[in-house]
């Protein structure tokens, strides 16, 4: 998709395609169910959880299944995206300026591109988190049917499993205050593929200025 | 669409506890689900054990009460608490007496293999008994010794042999030394001697 | 509510109280396993297959008399077999029935997320309720001695009942009833003790087993499995088992500080993020600034 | 057993040997355990391998198999050495004292007196007590009279000998003919120098554990008990015999013999084999162990005359000599035999018993029949083939039987031999031989009785009816005989008489009821009966109370003396289930019925001093009650009830002498009156006591072309087999539940021949001996080790019998379908013609 093709009517810019969201949401409502089912798993307080989710039993059979789709968007997103997650200088002072950003100060920002130095490491995060769920998950999933199963592997599988689930729930809580009620309009370029012009002036400068730059003006 | 409100982030976190009561689902599991004792009401019938010369006690439990209606079927077999010298035990064979009993390789009917025959054929008892009845007879008649060589009385018959098993009960054997000794059987032997 | 759920003192993945903790009498039941006066010969583990009715496996020569590597899902109960050369240059050839232990802190129980699929009875068993086994194993991580094991067709964990269907009807288990020699005992716990002591003593005094001992570990808070061993100091040389038990790091670290850090985490996520909406609000308060778009209602 | 299982628990010390009950009876080695538990009794085991039994013992040493005497006579010479020995016993209740014949000569070269190499057969002449009376403090006389040679000079034998009525006796014991001194001479040969060179267990190791067995006589103390147990493990060696005897004389010397706690115990493989063999379901002998006529018996006076033993004592001694009795027993069994058509004017139709006056054995049924004599074979639940010597002889055999019926409840390897592995379909098609297989009731199918190896007599009930259309045994037996009975009545033939005669009064003929065959087999009076001392009265029709009732003149009729008493007016006593045992000696009087007279230990007089009190007063069996001038007791006494201690009757009433016998006179042995250790026919080195004459020179190798022997030049390893606890012969390897539990055949072979062969455990091995091939997996092991015999490293490796080419796992393909005896020899003990299956040659090599 050349760039020109970004800019759409109505001042909107294109965001996402259509196969980006596509995975996104496979990776995002999987990652919904694996969150319920494993929440309740983890305590016997929304041990509930598992029974709304269809029974305990249904819910135990599912999380793996589904967790290699969640496992496979993901690795799907670190082809799609891993290019564009690279660590830049700019990055590094967004970091610094983390304390702007947290208090909607934006404009003391420095110029974010596509992604912004919280989202590449939203995404190397969950990406590395991934790893271990998908590895910590096979060991548990069904150790009968593995020759090379042992208990020691499978006790650090439970550790990691759920220190690795924790995590991505920390990054989980900032993605969706992020971008269901931070940020309007994020929400539904995940939807849509789309956002206005400002939004990505606002957010992300420099990735708007690469594509504006190659079209002046925006198509009416 | 529409961005979701701050309404909405707090009607999010309250649809899940109510989850269970929309979806209806029993929440609470049965606990303590013990299986209950499975020879309860079955029928115990006191027998011995047919391996080795301990002689164990045992207890043959079957489905049923006796009542006419019901053909035994073995359920369990356990060692007999009474019994003074297992007082209950048994050993890895004694415990497995019930797979002995329920065998689907046990003999079910009699059969025959004909001389140059290459496979069971079956065989009515009446057949086989009546069969058996002229071998015998006819291998007696031809063999038969009534006095040796040193003009002795010997009345034996030197071409059949009986051999018993170790698990013939008393009575039988006693009815293996009447018939095979009135029919001059002197190859007469047993598991006893190996 | 029936007797046998006031007769649960401990439930797994339960949140609440458990109805018969602290309010029933009852004495703790016990296994007592002389390996002295164990011959091996398997008695138990076909009494156990008969009683429970369970399905045959397969089984492989694998040059011992030991009927299968570990126990299984199927067979809940396996005497362990290792030959075993003493200083003085004589054999030993030492038997252990291997089997669930009972223990007074189930690592198995501790383990469970799935709420009532391990209980513990006042009277010490530990029982599996497969009708809400989930099937997630870790009750396989949770248990020192490498017990629960699981059916791979029907994803639920199995093991020794310690017979409840026999216990709860004053009857002993199977395994005890069968055993030959008489090296199984069952009893309260208190008496199962004090008959492993004076045996262990008879075996110092007597037999030439300056060592010989009790096994009942605390790191699992006593068992309600116990073993005389010929030599206490050594419990390795009986097919494995472990010398000081305890329910594992992994799961200790799991369902305590980890778990208490997690839940703090997220309560505490989810407050922050509130406040911090309360306090911030969204990033654009202006909606048309920046969320135009066809569906905006703007052309 | 002399004893029986629970009385074990009564035993300060145990010497189990030839036998490995933890495997074989575990629930009747609960016992054993109870007496070390309890007791803090000492277990010693010896045995070729380090086997379950060994797991639990105090002491084990591992032996060479077929050198046990060398072992029991190391430990008689330990304790007639160490003056270990019960002295009042062996003065009094053995024939220590007696004063053997002139011309007596002991093994030194290896060969008894009278032996004529011709026959290889022994002149037993010699082999008897002296005439006369007190020799005490007399010498010798230099020379005897030259044995044996009266008695060749015809075709036609003299009389045989018979024992003396007065017996010379030396009770110093210093007459060097008296037998103890002879015992002394012969074992003084069985140094633990030489143990050790035979048997491979080293010296220090033997001398602890001769030490730890014969302390219980430490100083003469009579109080502590010692118990030997054994099994197969000794019988099936071509000493089987001897071997149980030099036990036996073992625990005479140490007073050990009727005593709780003590005994020789043969734990009998089987459960009803003891009572097979006391319902002489063996050619040899009558219900009863009457002896079986010969031709010479013409007549049942002269019979009766050749079988009842006349008492043969010192004339101070008094003997009850209960076989004295044998008359009554052998008319009631004619009786119950052959009712109305045995009668005094009809002999007691003593021409229908078939004579006998050769060997007819289990290895000579398959030797006949090999040689075509043998036409027709009955086996029921005897699987011939599997249970060998020589399997392949055996199926070889078969295949020139005209018929062969099979009564069993599985498919076995005997009735299928002609489809046995090897045999190609045209060469089926040849085989003649037409089978029948029957399909038998399974044990819970049957009531009836079973006799165990305490000798007890337990009635079981049917649980329900056999499967399919399978019959009970009886019914099957019953409609052939009625059917041939039939046949004859019909077209007549040889020699119908005893057919006909039969007594078959069963209410239900085709298929008689076994509690009406009990009954018959108690006995009943024919006519009124009244005891003169206690006038007790037994009206004709009813049921004896017991033997002692049973008369000469055919008053009463009864299938079986010794049962005599089992089945009363009274009831069932078989079925009794009295659970009480007052005495806590485990004798439980009122549990089933124990033969003889429900006497729990046998010969338990002798637990008595001279003066009828029990030598331990913790464990009161019998005693005489000097009030009621009686012999009373927790058990029933084995013994003349009325009979004074001072009267000195001899506590072993079944002998003649009344005394245990340390010597063995004339004809009740074949191969000598003490034992002497010969080699197992196929052995690894010679003899070191003679090495001219390595092997028992009466054991007989069988001659047809299908009997092999091998040496140990082809082949180096001593081969011994044996059951497992988890299998039951071939029975369970149609059980899954026991296939579960060991799955496959395996041979275990020591870690040390192992490791110089390059096996390793679960390869595939080729065992081979002089017959045949046995395929299987290696187990290695520890609990084998390496030998030293007579200075040459010997191994051995051990074998379970219990797979064959029918069975679970052989019809999965999973088994090499090779039978373990397709490897054992046909040569057999001269005594109990039992096979040697414990102890032969074969060589290892990897398949």
């Amino acid at each position: 998709m050349s760039r020109q093709e970004q800019i759409l009517p109505h001042g909107q810019v294109l965001r996402y395609t259509l196969r980006e969201r596509i995975t996104h949401w496979a990776a995002g409502v999987t990652y919904l169910y694996l969150l319920g089912t494993g929440l309740a798993f983890w305590s016997p307080w929304l041990f509930w959880l598992a029974v709304a989710l269809g029974g305990t039993q249904v819910s135990r059979t599912l999380h793996p299944w589904a967790g290699l789709i969640f496992f496979g968007s993901v690795w799907y997103m670190y082809v799609m995206w891993a290019p564009q997650m690279t660590h830049t200088d700019d990055d590094r002072r967004w970091w610094k300026a983390l304390k702007y950003y947290s208090t909607n100060q934006d404009d003391k920002m420095p110029p974010a591109g596509r992604y912004n130095a919280g989202q590449k490491f939203l995404f190397w995060g969950f990406f590395w988190a991934n790893l271990l769920l998908f590895l910590s998950g096979i060991f548990l999933w069904a150790p009968q049917y593995f020759a090379w199963h042992s208990l020691v592997a499978m006790r650090i599988s439970v550790l990691v499993h759920a220190a690795a689930a924790l995590f991505t729930i920390g990054l989980f809580m900032i993605h969706l205050y992020m971008g269901l009620f931070a940020e309007r309009g994020a929400f539904g370029s995940v939807i849509r593929g789309d956002v206005s012009i400002a939004f990505a002036k606002r957010y992300h400068p420099a990735w708007y200025k690469e594509i504006a730059g190659e079209a002046a003006s925006p198509r009416k | 669409m529409t961005s979701p409100t701050r309404r909405d982030f707090l009607k999010l976190t309250t649809v899940g506890g109510a989850a269970a009561a929309l979806f209806g689902f029993d929440l609470k599991p049965a606990y303590a689900q013990l299986r209950t004792l499975k020879i309860a009401r079955a029928n115990e019938t006191r027998s011995t054990c047919p391996y080795c010369s301990v002689s164990c006690g045992i207890i043959i439990y079957t489905i049923g009460d006796r009542a006419k209606n019901v053909t035994p079927q073995v359920v369990h077999v356990e060692g007999d608490p009474d019994h003074p010298i297992n007082r209950g035990t048994l050993c890895p064979k004694g415990a497995s007496l019930e797979q002995d009993i329920l065998n689907e390789r046990r003999l079910l009917k009699p059969q025959v293999r004909r001389p140059g025959g290459t496979d069971w054929e079956d065989i009515s008892w009446d057949e086989a008994i009546s069969e058996i009845a002229q071998q015998v007879k006819k291998t007696r008649d031809d063999t038969f010794i009534e006095k040796d060589a040193t003009g002795h009385t010997v009345n034996r018959l030197e071409s059949i042999a009986f051999s018993g098993g170790c698990t013939d009960t008393n009575e039988f054997n006693y009815l293996i030394v009447k018939t095979m000794r009135a029919l001059g059987v002197v190859h007469l032997e047993n598991q006893a001697r190996v | 509510m029936s007797q046998a759920t006031l007769r649960v003192q401990k439930i797994s993945g339960h949140a609440g109280s458990v109805p018969g903790q602290d309010t029933q009498r009852e004495y703790t039941v016990c296994k007592l396993i002389d390996t002295t006066t164990c011959i091996g010969c398997k008695a138990c583990e076909v009494a156990c297959m008969e009683w429970n009715d369970l399905p045959f496996g397969e089984t492989v020569f694998d040059n011992t008399y030991q009927t299968m590597p570990e126990t299984r899902w199927n067979y809940w109960n396996l005497i362990l077999f290792n030959e075993h050369e003493r200083d003085d240059g004589s054999l030993m050839w030492l038997m252990r029935k291997n089997q669930c232990m009972h223990c007074g802190e189930p690592g198995c129980l501790a383990a469970c997320p799935a709420d009532g699929a391990i209980i513990q009875y006042t009277n010490g068993i530990v029982d599996f309720q497969q009708a809400n086994c989930i099937g997630c194993g870790y009750c396989i991580t949770g248990c020192p001695f490498d017990i629960p094991k699981m059916n791979p067709k029907t994803h639920r964990v199995f093991k020794c009942t310690l017979c409840t269907d026999r216990v709860s009807e004053g009857l002993e288990p199977a395994c005890i009833k069968s055993c030959p020699t008489g090296c199984l005992h069952f009893g309260i716990k208190d008496d199962m003790k004090e008959l492993a002591e004076s045996r262990a003593k008879q075996l110092r005094d007597y037999s030439n087993f300056p060592n010989a001992g009790v096994y009942d570990p605390p790191g699992v808070g006593g068992t309600g499995v116990i073993y005389v061993l010929h030599d206490a100091t050594q419990p390795e040389l009986y097919g494995g088992l472990p010398k000081n038990p305890h329910v594992p790091w992994s799961v200790k670290l799991w369902k305590g500080p980890l778990k208490w850090f997690g839940n703090v985490a997220m309560i505490g996520g989810l407050i922050g993020l509130f406040v911090h909406y309360l306090r911030y609000g969204p990033k654009a308060r202006e909606e048309e600034d920046l969320a135009t778009g066809p569906r905006g209602g703007r052309t | 057993m002399t004893n029986g299982w629970i009385d074990i628990k009564n035993t300060d010390m145990m010497l189990i040997m030839g036998g490995n009950p933890a495997e074989n009876h575990p629930c009747g080695f609960k016992w054993v355990v109870e007496a070390k538990r309890n007791r803090n009794a000492k277990l010693i085991v010896v045995d070729p391998r380090f086997t379950r039994t060994a797991s639990v013992a105090d002491l084990f040493c591992q032996i060479r198999a077929g050198s046990d005497i060398a072992f029991l006579g190391g430990l008689i010479q330990y304790a007639i050495e160490n003056h270990r020995v019960a002295k009042d016993y062996l003065l009094n209740y053995t024939n220590a004292a007696f004063v053997v014949k002139e011309g007596f000569k002991l093994p030194e070269d290896g060969l008894y007196s009278g032996f004529d190499a011709a026959t290889q057969t022994y002149d037993k002449t010699t082999w008897n007590y002296q005439e006369g009376g007190d020799l005490s403090g007399k010498a010798a006389r230099a020379t005897g009279d030259p044995p044996g040679k009266e008695n060749k000079a015809g075709g036609q034998p003299a009389a045989p000998p018979h024992l003396p009525e007065n017996v010379a006796y030396d009770l110093t014991l210093q007459h060097p003919n008296c037998v103890f001194q002879l015992l002394r001479k012969q074992y003084s040969r069985y140094t633990p120098e030489m143990v050790e060179r035979i048997t491979g267990i080293p010296k220090a190791q033997f001398e602890k554990i001769a030490d730890l067995f014969t302390s219980v006589r430490k100083d003469g103390d009579m109080k502590k008990v010692a118990t030997i147990i054994y099994a197969v493990g000794w019988t099936q060696h071509t000493a089987g015999t001897q071997t149980i005897r030099t036990a036996a004389m073992l625990q005479l010397l140490l007073g050990n013999v009727g005593r709780s706690g003590g005994g020789v115990n043969a734990l009998r493989g089987h459960s009803n084999i003891q009572g097979a063999t006391d319902m002489a379901g063996i050619f040899e002998i009558l219900p009863g162990y009457l002896k079986v006529p010969v031709p010479t018996d013409t007549d049942f006076k002269t019979y009766l005359e050749r079988i009842t033993p006349k008492s043969s004592k010192p004339h101070i001694w008094d003997s009850w000599n209960y076989w004295s009795n044998t008359p009554k027993f052998a008319v009631s069994f004619m009786k119950a035999m052959y009712g109305d058509a045995a009668t005094k004017q009809s002999d007691w139709a003593f021409h229908y018993l078939p004579k006998v006056d050769r060997n007819y054995s289990w290895a000579y049924i398959w030797d006949d029949m090999y040689r075509g004599n043998v036409k027709g074979l009955f086996a029921f639940g005897m699987n011939g083939v599997a249970i060998g010597p020589d399997s392949n002889k055996n199926i070889a055999a078969l295949k020139k039987a005209d018929w062969l019926v099979v009564g069993e409840i599985y498919p076995d390897e005997t009735s299928e031999f002609w489809k046995s592995p090897g045999i190609t379909q045209d060469e089926m098609k040849k085989i003649q031989t037409t089978v029948y297989r029957l399909p038998c009731a399974g044990f819970a199918e049957k009531d009836g009785t079973f006799v165990n190896s305490a000798r007890w007599l337990q009635w079981k009930n049917a649980a329900l009816p056999p499967p399919g259309d399978a019959k009970l045994d009886q019914e099957i037996l019953a409609r052939i005989f009625l059917k041939v009975r039939e046949l004859y009545q019909k077209e007549g033939g040889k020699f119908p008489d005893a057919i006909l005669h039969a007594t078959w009064s069963y209410t239900n003929p085709q298929n008689p009821a076994l509690a009406e065959v009990a009954k018959e087999i108690n006995g009943k009076a024919l006519a009124d009966l009244e005891d003169p001392v206690t006038k007790q009265q037994v009206k004709a029709g009813q049921q004896l109370p017991g033997y002692a009732w049973l008369k000469d003149d055919g008053t009463t009729a009864c299938g079986n003396w010794l049962y005599s008493g089992s089945f009363t007016e009274a009831g069932n006593m078989m079925a009794r289930r009295g659970t009480e045992d007052p005495s806590g000696l485990g004798i439980y009087p009122n549990w089933g019925f124990s033969w003889p007279a429900n006497r729990r230990v046998m010969y338990n007089r002798a637990s008595c001093d001279l003066q009828g009190k029990p030598w331990d007063l913790s464990r009161k069996q019998v005693w005489w009650n000097e009030a009621t001038q009686k012999w009373v007791g927790n058990d029933v006494p084995d013994f003349k009830a009325d009979s004074k201690p001072k009267d000195h009757m001899g506590p072993f009433i079944m002998n003649p002498e009344g005394v245990g016998r340390l010597f063995v006179p004339i004809g009740a042995v074949a191969d000598g009156p003490f034992p002497e250790h010969y080699e197992p026919i196929e052995s690894p080195v010679e003899n070191p006591l003679h090495p001219q004459q390595s092997s028992n020179p009466i054991v007989k190798k069988f001659k047809t072309d299908a009997d092999k022997y091998g040496t140990a030049k082809d082949y180096n390893i001593v081969c011994t087999t044996y059951r497992l606890t988890e299998h039951y012969h071939y029975w369970t390897k149609n059980n899954p539940m026991n296939v579960q539990l060991v799955p496959e055949p395996f041979v275990e072979v020591p870690a040390e021949l192992a490791d110089k062969m390059g096996i390793r455990g679960g390869e595939v091995l080729k065992v081979t001996s002089a017959r045949g091939v046995y395929q299987a997996k290696a187990m290695v092991t520890k609990r084998i080790k390496r030998m030293m015999i007579d200075g040459k490293e010997t191994f051995q490796i051990g074998i379970p019998i219990h797979w064959g080419y029918r069975g679970i796992a052989e019809d999965e393909g999973k088994t090499w379908k090779t039978a373990a005896n397709l490897l054992s020899p046909t040569v057999i003990d001269p005594n109990a013609w039992t096979p040697e299956f414990k102890g032969f040659l074969v060589k290892l090599e990897k398949a």
